[in-house]
């Protein structure tokens, strides 16, 4: 009866160890395209809205603003300027690994020539003082591509 | 059609960076007992509850299910919303229509975060999207940052703005005893705090907490029996427009700036600045707090720094905002936008103690998603 | 209470694997309840949507379907949890007197994450969830309680998934359609005892939506509107030692509750048609129980009767219910989407004749810990 | 890039599925009652939780009653012996979540001065002899960690071990 003994007062913390979730993710038709194009021909896709003609890139379905199918491709090429950028000083856990990400790391949202909306990716160069908002940058394939977004390595600046 | 609703009981716990003697439902249960002590109303008396977080925070699957020993949904309604950083205003717009349909009387909306249970930042980067976003989005201050910096190009304001909003907001939280963080600060702190990412420093970030809040809503026929002065709810509105991060614009914010318009129409405001005598506001920056007024249509384009320089923001100012010391003080993540309505109700209600402005007969609160989606609230003291 | 009516309602076909990604499956169905409404976005002013960030593999899970749901530039929200529970919500919005029509969707790609990992994520991380536990497992020993009070048999169960894989032959949009015997159902892989494969529902991939609106509306715009007479949802204990596993009260509450508001005192003549959530082959006769079609006890005689197959007083689960199609917080918006195509006279094959008065069920949580109940009506009063 | 994670990427009929992994860790509170409950564990006692309003002795221990929302106080020591209301024969392997190796069993036990079940495995068992009803006691694991594994499984009465 009673209390556990001993009274002490500890608390306790329960650990998830190493649980991971993986996902097989279907990309669908037009995410497909969109990374078919980084892998076979270097370029960025993005798609033009009939009704309003915003230019999206990544492309998707539906011009959400006019909700219709959207399927003219428009071949946006590879340059474009920094529309914000973030250098990442402090390492937090990578969901991917469950391990520290390696900082400093630079994220851009880079607004290609052409599109209404920005692509998300990262720049080569992570002392702030050399990166200027509008400044313009280049995509920089790898030489071994695979249908993802790491087709493209990273960006730089012209 | 729509019946008269109001929020009628707040309760919160004291917000903290890690709460090891609690586990969630008994975190969720220090909220929901407080709101219950507040509105003079026992478990029996609530009809249904909504409850929200983020999930990956914690990694608990059908949090509704799971919560009912602390929420006290045991034979009871309950349902799960969720939004991301907006979820409060996502709980507090969900308990409103349960009342407003007329199906049920009295509502309890609960938010939640134990944010000391994984590493945020882990887990809110999963929320960008896995194929093409997630590797890339380190959180949402770059592009804060970025607005921040062309603001100040364009309209001449300073950094030190900025750290007049975090000055404000921090020391605001002295006069009150939930926040997590209550520390007298200067603006020289907030300047000399470490740059995370040019020109937002430490100190005009928020922190990430540990924390619950309860807020309980009530229908015309009873709210007055529970309380001789119920916040009535006039509107609430939402505007969100993205899928990927980089389809923002972060320049006009456009969501932001619906939102206040809907929220201003459906309540009959014409002027906030005049009309509005609080404000409970999602900063997650004190560059938000500078920008995103004009967005709300406080004051006009370029106007905010000299409103705030003139104090115009301040507890004894025209327009309080954040007598709570607000998210830059507090922020439990699910929780955070429900704390902003409970504390506009609480301004409302005459119940907000040190923190109290006299003589509040409006007060607005909103709630910012992780990217962009925008929500808010306008409570009364006057019935609809 | 105010009424309002389902006016539009759209499917996928549910399958395994499907290609579409979460977005373009929304778009799918969106469109297609607004053809089924005649309507066109422009005449919806708010947007329900329905996700789940652990089957989804991402936080804030509602950003990847925003623009496909319709939400761009309307109010829009979201609810984690079984579709019957978000059509709840979207009904309240309906009726709140600041919204006409709501649209409310649901999506789940099941097969591409890990099922059995993902639910033992609902167990309580201080306590059970290291039991590796899930909702096999779990389902398993609420089976064997419930069947060893009432002597329910393994036969009898197998009967539930023998009549729904047969009437799914019948629905198009079925994932598991399959002529099977109550020997098949015996001799399959045993998974967790009593539970084999052929008393599990399939991994299914799909998306739901429905559109609902004011009378006022409704009247405005539909041709055959379906009135919902009454929803109730309810929710049991959390912890399974808690609870009578053998009943659900919480269902019976919860179908009380919807049943008084729609005026309905004796469910099993007063109804016409039920799809409800059989996630397992018990769980169908377990609800039997629950929603009071007969006794405590007595579902595995129910069935047995043939009184709830395709001909009888009151066909459950036409559409070949969960065990044939099960895209988790899909499910219980596709038995109310069943529901309205049976009262409107449009479900095809699957048709019961002259059916008016029809009840959609959903569960969430752990062995079924919440429940949902709608009635809905194709006559108004 | 340093921080690429390399994952699958199959293409099928000119479509992309990509292999994704979420893998953040977490470390949840057990709170002053669990913590006390897996304290007890430590010595080979089962502590529950009683709410005198309901007459209901909670194992495992909770907070507050589900049932009247009273914080619980009174902390009862429960025997580690219990009845078997319910079970499953699992025959199926889940190797990241299952700790036994199939088939194995779960089971829902009352332990005596107990009013819940506890759900947990049970093992050191012929399964073919498993009944509803029958007697399980539970088994310690030898070097605890403060978790619900701490026990270890429950296994079957001997009648021998009766005397």
């Amino acid at each position: 009866m009673g209390a556990p003994a001993g009274g002490e007062k500890k608390l306790l913390e329960i650990s998830s160890g190493e649980a991971e979730h993986v996902y097989y993710w279907h990309c669908g038709y037009y995410m497909s395209q969109f990374l078919l194009g980084l892998r076979d021909r270097k370029t960025i896709l993005g798609i033009k809205c009939p009704r309003c003609g915003r230019v999206y890139v990544p492309p998707r379905e539906v011009c959400g603003r006019c909700f219709v199918t959207m399927d003219e491709w428009v071949d946006l090429g590879t340059e474009g300027y920094i529309y914000a950028f973030t250098v990442v000083k402090l390492p937090y856990i990578d969901p991917n690994t469950g391990k520290p990400i390696k900082v400093p790391r630079t994220d851009i949202y880079v607004k290609l020539d052409g599109a209404d909306t920005c692509l998300m990716h990262w720049l080569d160069e992570t002392d702030e003082k050399k990166i200027a908002v509008g400044a313009r940058v280049k995509a920089v394939f790898k030489k071994r591509r695979r249908g993802t977004i790491h087709d493209i390595e990273y960006f730089k600046q012209i | 059609m729509a019946r008269r609703t109001a929020i009628v009981g707040v309760g919160q716990t004291y917000h903290t960076s890690k709460r090891k003697d609690v586990n969630g439902q008994e975190l969720i249960n220090e909220a929901v007992k407080r709101a219950l002590e507040d509105a003079n109303l026992t478990l029996k008396d609530i009809d249904a509850i909504i409850i929200g977080n983020m999930d990956h925070f914690e990694a608990i699957n059908y949090v509704d299910c799971w919560s009912v020993d602390g929420s006290g949904a045991f034979m009871k309604p309950i349902m799960k919303v969720t939004t991301g950083g907006s979820t409060g205003g996502t709980l507090g717009a969900c308990a409103y229509y349960h009342v407003a349909s007329g199906f049920f009387d009295v509502v309890m909306a609960i938010g939640w975060e134990k944010n000391s249970e994984s590493d945020t930042q882990a887990a809110i980067s999963t929320c960008a999207d896995p194929i093409l976003e997630r590797d890339f989005f380190g959180g949402a201050i770059g592009p804060n940052a970025a607005e921040y910096a062309m603001y100040m190009k364009e309209y001449g304001a300073t950094q030190e703005d900025a750290a007049r909003v975090a000055v404000r907001d921090h020391n605001n939280a002295l006069n009150n005893p939930y926040a997590h963080l209550r520390k007298f600060i200067t603006v020289e702190d907030v300047m000399n705090s470490p740059m995370l990412c040019w020109p937002i420093k430490l100190l005009d970030s928020c922190p990430r907490s540990d924390g619950a809040c309860a807020v309980i809503y009530a229908s015309e026929d009873r709210a007055p029996k529970i309380t001789p002065k119920p916040a009535w709810v006039h509107a609430t509105a939402v505007s969100h427009d993205y899928v990927y991060f980089g389809d923002f614009d972060w320049e006009a914010m456009p969501t932001l700036e619906a939102t206040a318009t809907r929220v201003y129409k459906r309540a009959g405001i014409t002027n906030p600045l005049k009309e509005i005598d609080v404000m409970e506001l999602y900063l997650p920056f004190s560059t938000c707090g500078v920008i995103w007024m004009e967005h709300m249509w406080v004051c006009s384009r370029g106007e905010s720094p000299s409103l705030i320089r003139r104090g115009v923001f301040d507890m004894k100012g025209e327009l309080p905002v954040n007598p709570s010391g607000g998210v830059l003080s507090t922020n439990p993540i699910g929780a955070t936008a429900l704390i902003r309505i409970g504390e506009a109700a609480l301004q409302v209600m005459g119940k907000a103690g040190d923190r109290q402005v006299s003589n509040v007969k409006t007060a607005m609160a909103t709630a910012f998603g992780s990217c962009y989606w925008f929500e808010a609230t306008i409570l009364r003291a006057t019935k609809p | 209470m105010d009424r309002a009516a389902i006016i539009g309602v759209g499917q996928t076909k549910y399958e395994r694997g499907k290609t579409k990604n979460f977005a373009e499956l929304v778009y799918e169905v969106v469109r297609k309840a607004l053809d089924d409404a005649g309507m066109e976005l422009d005449d919806i002013d708010n947007v329900v949507t329905t996700t789940n960030d652990f089957w989804d593999g991402r936080t804030i899970a509602c950003m990847a379907i925003a623009e496909a749901a319709g939400s761009y530039g309307r109010d829009a929200t979201n609810v984690e949890g079984d579709g019957t529970l978000s059509s709840f919500y979207g009904l309240m919005r309906t009726l709140s007197g600041v919204y006409n029509s709501t649209i409310v969707t649901t999506h789940c790609k099941v097969s591409e994450g890990s099922p059995r990992k993902l639910f033992n994520q609902a167990f309580d991380p201080v306590y059970d969830r290291l039991l590796g536990i899930d909702a096999i497992s779990s389902s398993a020993l609420q089976a064997r309680a419930y069947m060893n009070k009432f002597g329910i048999t393994e036969e009898q169960c197998a009967l539930v998934s023998v009549k729904n894989h047969r009437n799914a032959k019948n629905n198009p949009y079925a994932h598991l359609p399959l002529d099977i015997t109550v020997e098949d159902v015996m001799k399959s892989p045993m998974l967790a005892e009593p539970i084999k494969l052929l008393d599990t529902s399939p991994v299914s991939d799909g998306a739901c939506a429905i559109i609902m609106a004011t009378e006022k509306e409704a009247r405005r715009r539909a041709k055959r509107p379906i009135w919902v007479k009454g929803v109730a949802h309810c929710t049991d204990a959390y912890r399974l030692g808690e609870r009578d596993l053998t009943y659900s009260s919480a269902l019976e509450t919860a179908a009380k509750k919807a049943y008084q508001m729609a005026g309905i005192t004796d469910p099993w003549r007063q109804i016409d048609v039920a799809e409800v959530y059989d996630a397992f082959s018990y769980m169908e006769l377990m609800w039997y129980e629950g929603l009071g079609f007969c006794g405590r006890g007595e579902g595995g005689k129910l069935i047995e009767s043939g009184r709830t197959e395709m001909g009888g007083e009151l066909p459950v689960n036409p559409s070949g219910g969960v065990l044939s199609a099960h895209s988790v917080q899909v499910a219980g918006m596709a038995r109310i989407a069943e529901a309205v195509l049976q009262l409107r006279g449009e479900a095809g094959k699957r048709q019961v004749p002259g059916a008016k008065v029809a009840l959609a069920h959903g569960i969430n949580g752990i062995c079924a810990q919440t429940h949902c109940v709608w009635i809905l009506s194709s006559e108004e009063r | 890039m340093d921080n690429e994670t390399i994952f699958e990427v199959v293409e099928r009929d000119g479509l992309l599925i990509h292999q994704g992994v979420i893998r953040v860790p977490y470390t949840w509170a057990a709170g002053e009652v669990a913590s006390k409950f897996y304290m007890g564990l430590r010595d080979k006692k089962i502590y529950g939780i009683r709410c005198p309003h309901c007459d209901i002795v909670f194992v495992p221990p909770k907070k507050v009653c589900h049932r009247c929302f009273d914080n619980l106080t009174e902390w009862v020591e429960v025997s580690d012996e219990g009845t078997l209301e319910t079970f499953t024969i699992v025959h199926y392997n889940e190797p990241e979540l299952h700790s036994m190796k199939a088939p194995f069993a779960y089971g829902i036990i009352k332990l005596d001065g107990a009013d819940t079940g506890i759900t947990h495995l049970i093992g050191e068992a012929n399964l073919n002899r498993l009944r509803e009803g029958m007697r399980l006691k539970a088994v310690f694991r030898d070097e605890p960690q403060g978790n619900y594994l701490d026990i270890k499984c429950f296994k079957p009465i001997e009648r021998a071990n009766h005397g």
